[in-house]
């Protein structure tokens, strides 16, 4: 295992502190339990909203705290859910006494454990609402199942109802808009490589000079398919196809298109996925009218990449624009 | 009739500590291969914390210091598992405060309570591919020889039978619930990492609830 | 090989049109000669920036090209510098009447394709300053060798020097400027695993598990010193050790500390570093003033990162504050 | 006396172009060791652009088609050797304007421009491990023969073969120039790509500029 770490079990404590130490005027971290406010938490008349996840996603969720997007973020131990007293440790922290909105990305692990906070929040009188992020195209949705996994439309729900919630919404709107962004957002992932689970020391699975995974989830778990390694082209052309026929995307429709590094795949890498992209969508008459590449959600130092499509309508596009300001995302401010 | 005092609880749970310890990288491997790779270092994490509290358990009713398991888990161990065990022993705990000792009828009621508890917050089946598939008829083999005023150990003996066929009944399934159902048909194969962790926990039972610490 | 490519040949076109059509209110790319110029280029009476080298260092330069920073990139073929021709034209289109300043790193074949097109700049009439990048404290410098390479102050200098392009100042003010940044910023970085060229296939060189290179530049090549691994602190230390005694840096300095990813190395690593760096710094009464944490000077998908630090003045901090709208660094705006 | 005309330069442009082609692993393997693993793309590039031009050479006099290949090098190779063996070229050129065949003392006067020019540019003395270690002896080699009236192919196969021994001088040097300069003590112990690629253009010159085609 090669990382820049000074110990696996230190890698998260060590991480959410450097990041309180660059950035003290937007964030503040707490530790034991561990999560990270806005520096101004909580901020009143103001619904607010708190995600959390796994570590070894970065910048998602604490690079997202800030102005305009998250008022908190709970790190778990590296690919595992956050437990719920640090959930309910920042819930607290944030309500200005408007409520607080939980975005949860649709885990196991991450939903009850989301449950398990709202229900300590709730007991104590606070108002929560969570909802469920579940837009992975890889995954066959079904009653019986876990149902579809939560990935890069998070981000996107994370920065359209913090902006929603900047500008006063309540917080049942918050979650209508938060269930909007996650009905029209969908995403597929692939992997290069594995990545390499810190207490673990070597990579989850093993993966051939010639092979790459597809259907690929955030938490370095095998795809739903190996297969040979394809062009970018080609393998721009298998994730954007079940995306666009799972909503489904349409002739006319104006959308934000969302080309994210798994971690490990680098910028030059991405533009040319995007390039793809964009012509495919070009092609259907599909208008890409906001775009967003680089890594928000990933999976350590996974090699590999996701594609979201947004489909934006007025609303959506003027809260995308909204200021925000945050540790690793930053504009209008 | 033999009954399974407080420290017999505590035995149980620091046996399995250690047991979690032992087993920690091959639970990691397991869920290496269906899941995140996490399984053993979540389950070792959340009970090396509870080993931390030893002191605090000790002199404790049973419903008492399963809540203090119960809380520990849940704020050290997230994900699906930490969720879980942690609605396990909450629910445990629920009906035996105030109790220093359990008859195996009263033991029985608290394995029932944490299945009752594990199923409604994780909403499997039998057949999901999930630690209930261990649980489940562990829970069942009690409920018939506990029923039957077999002995205690008897009892435990049969319920880690019974676990144990029920991890190996996970073995060719296709997993509905938890992140191995994101792998679909490739999950098939593969024994499921928390049905071994439930395993390991009636083993440990039967190891420690059955003789005088 | 692993990558998210077509073909080798294709890499730099790809990922330059990919650029271009994600952002075509921010940069318009030309080809052939391939030059990224800002959409609104040639901004009357500003100073034009021009910047360019070999690509694989995404998001510099191209990402850089917007409001606030560079009127152009140059991208020459993977860690090769750009020729000429691609510098003339982009220098002809970036001139608003006030003059051209290259940002040139210093390497031999940047510093003499970039001097090669001055002097056809100026041969028809445009007046043109250049200002060398050699802020990598790895190599020793001296007179009888190609001195210190350029790296991580280039950022830096692009970002403030354009911020002050763009408030009007002359050419020779910005020459001046750009000195001065690069004269106050040292930078120093090591890898854990080397990149694939792309044209070559496999890694530039091989570094055993428990190996890391110290003092490595950005193209791939090895370090100064090749050594056991060490831990993210014990790193930290030996790369900002001889930053901090180059120039010196002192007790009561107010600093920029940048903390850059070589391409393969994630967020959660990143910050870990970064910790350790500020830490180093408060305990020697140096202020940090102003943070950059993120990949932003990489080598393809080489792991690794490095520590550029800025002595920061009123004037250098006002700068870097100012509005910038670049693919890949926005902020006022 | 022998003559070069100008079909011969085209004939030596075009063998080197294909010396490159086949030799492009290994320029780029000994970049790999002391540079960032270019210099073998980065002359195929520049010569198989000049290649595609081969029918707007021929026809030229000797100055301007050596114009052509200056220009094309110098807008496709990039990098240290596209300025450096574009320089060498575009000064070959100036004092070749307008001939159509070569005397051995005007193709001797070619090689002293182009050399002085890519020292000018480059600023590298012998020793500096760069293709100035091959191409100034070969230069002098050529210098001394052709000065005593020796014929071409000797004068060139002095060349080839003090190119030769410059090319494997820079072998236990350390960089003072260009990128290997970065790497200190560890730049010894390695063969230099540019003196290399120096080498096989005065090898392509032996085998093209002496004989009628
Ligand atoms: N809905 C569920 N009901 C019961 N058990 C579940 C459920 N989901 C997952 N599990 C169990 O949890 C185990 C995984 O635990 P762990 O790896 O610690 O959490 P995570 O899946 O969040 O990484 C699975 O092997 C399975 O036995
Ligand atoms: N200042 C210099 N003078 C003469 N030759 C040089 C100089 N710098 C570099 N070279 C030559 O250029 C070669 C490297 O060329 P190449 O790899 O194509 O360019 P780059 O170093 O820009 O990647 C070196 O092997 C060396 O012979
Ligand atoms: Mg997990
Ligand atoms: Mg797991
Ligand atoms: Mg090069
Ligand atoms: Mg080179």
């Amino acid at each position: 295992m090669k990382k820049l770490i000074n110990s696996p079990e230190n890698v998260v404590l060590e991480s959410i502190s450097g990041l309180g130490a660059a950035f003290p005027d937007l964030v503040k971290v707490h530790f034991n339990p561990n999560y990270i406010v806005r520096a101004d938490a909580p901020v009143q008349g103001k619904v607010g909203i708190v995600s959390g996840g796994g570590s070894g996603h970065e910048p998602m969720h604490g690079g997202f705290v800030g102005k305009g997007m998250l008022d908190a973020a709970c790190p778990g131990a590296v690919f595992t859910s956050p437990t719920p007293d640090q959930m309910h440790e920042a819930t607290k922290a944030v309500n200005g006494g408007k409520g607080v909105l939980h975005i949860v990305k649709n885990y196991t692990g991450d939903v009850m454990n989301f449950e398990m906070a709202a229900d300590l929040a709730r007991a104590e009188g606070a108002e929560v609402e969570a909802v469920v992020i579940d837009d992975d195209v890889a995954v066959k949705d079904s009653l019986y199942t876990a149902g579809r996994r939560g990935v890069g439309t998070t981000v996107l729900a994370e920065k359209i109802v913090g902006a929603a919630a900047e500008q006063g919404c309540t917080l049942k709107e918050a979650a209508a808009l938060c269930h909007k962004v996650n009905a029209q957002g969908r995403s597929m992932g692939m992997a290069l490589t594995s990545c390499v689970v810190p207490h673990v020391g070597k990579p989850t699975f093993d993966l051939p000079e010639d092979e790459m995974e597809i259907g690929i989830g955030i938490h370095g778990e095998p795809g739903r398919q190996r297969m040979k390694l394809k062009s970018a082209d080609e393998i721009t052309e298998m994730l954007l196809t079940p995306i666009l026929e799972d909503l489904p995307f349409q002739n006319g429709d104006n959308v934000l298109l969302f080309v994210n590094s798994m971690g490990g795949t680098p910028g030059v890498e991405l533009f040319i996925v995007y390039r793809k992209a964009h012509e495919i969508l070009t092609n259907r008459g599909i208008k890409v009218s906001r775009s967003f590449v680089g890594p928000y959600i990933t999976s350590l130092e996974m090699a590999g990449a996701s594609i979201t499509l947004l489909k934006l309508d007025d609303q959506l596009t003027k809260l995308w624009d909204e200021p925000v300001h945050t540790p690793a995302l930053r504009w209008g401010v | 009739m033999t009954t399974i005092t407080a420290d017999q609880i505590i035995a149980w749970i620091e046996r399995y500590s250690i047991r979690i310890a032992e087993q920690k990288e091959f639970l990691t491997k397991l869920d290496s291969d269906i899941g995140d790779a996490d399984h053993g270092a979540n389950m070792h994490r959340g009970f090396q914390a509870v080993l931390v509290k030893k002191a605090e358990l000790q002199g404790k009713d049973i419903g008492a210091l399963l809540k203090i398991v119960a809380m520990t888990l849940i704020s050290t161990v997230g994900g699906a598992a930490g969720a879980l065990y942690g609605t396990f022993f909450l629910q445990a705990s629920s009906v035996t405060t105030g109790k220093t000792e359990l008859t195996p009828g009263e033991f029985l009621l608290l394995l029932e309570k944490g299945l009752a508890g594990i199923v409604l917050r994780g909403k499997a089946a039998i057949g999901d591919k999930t630690m209930v598939d261990a649980l489940h008829p562990a829970v069942k083999a009690c409920r018939r020889a506990i029923g039957a005023n077999e002995p205690l150990d008897q009892a435990l003996a049969q319920a880690v039978a019974a676990a144990e066929a029920g991890l190996q009944s996970t073995i060719p399934l296709m997993a509905r619930r938890g992140r191995a159902s994101y792998l679909g048909e490739r999950s098939a194969n593969h024994q499921d990492p928390g049905a071994t962790s439930t395993f390991l926990l009636f083993q440990c039972a039967a190891e420690t609830l059955t003789t005088n610490h």
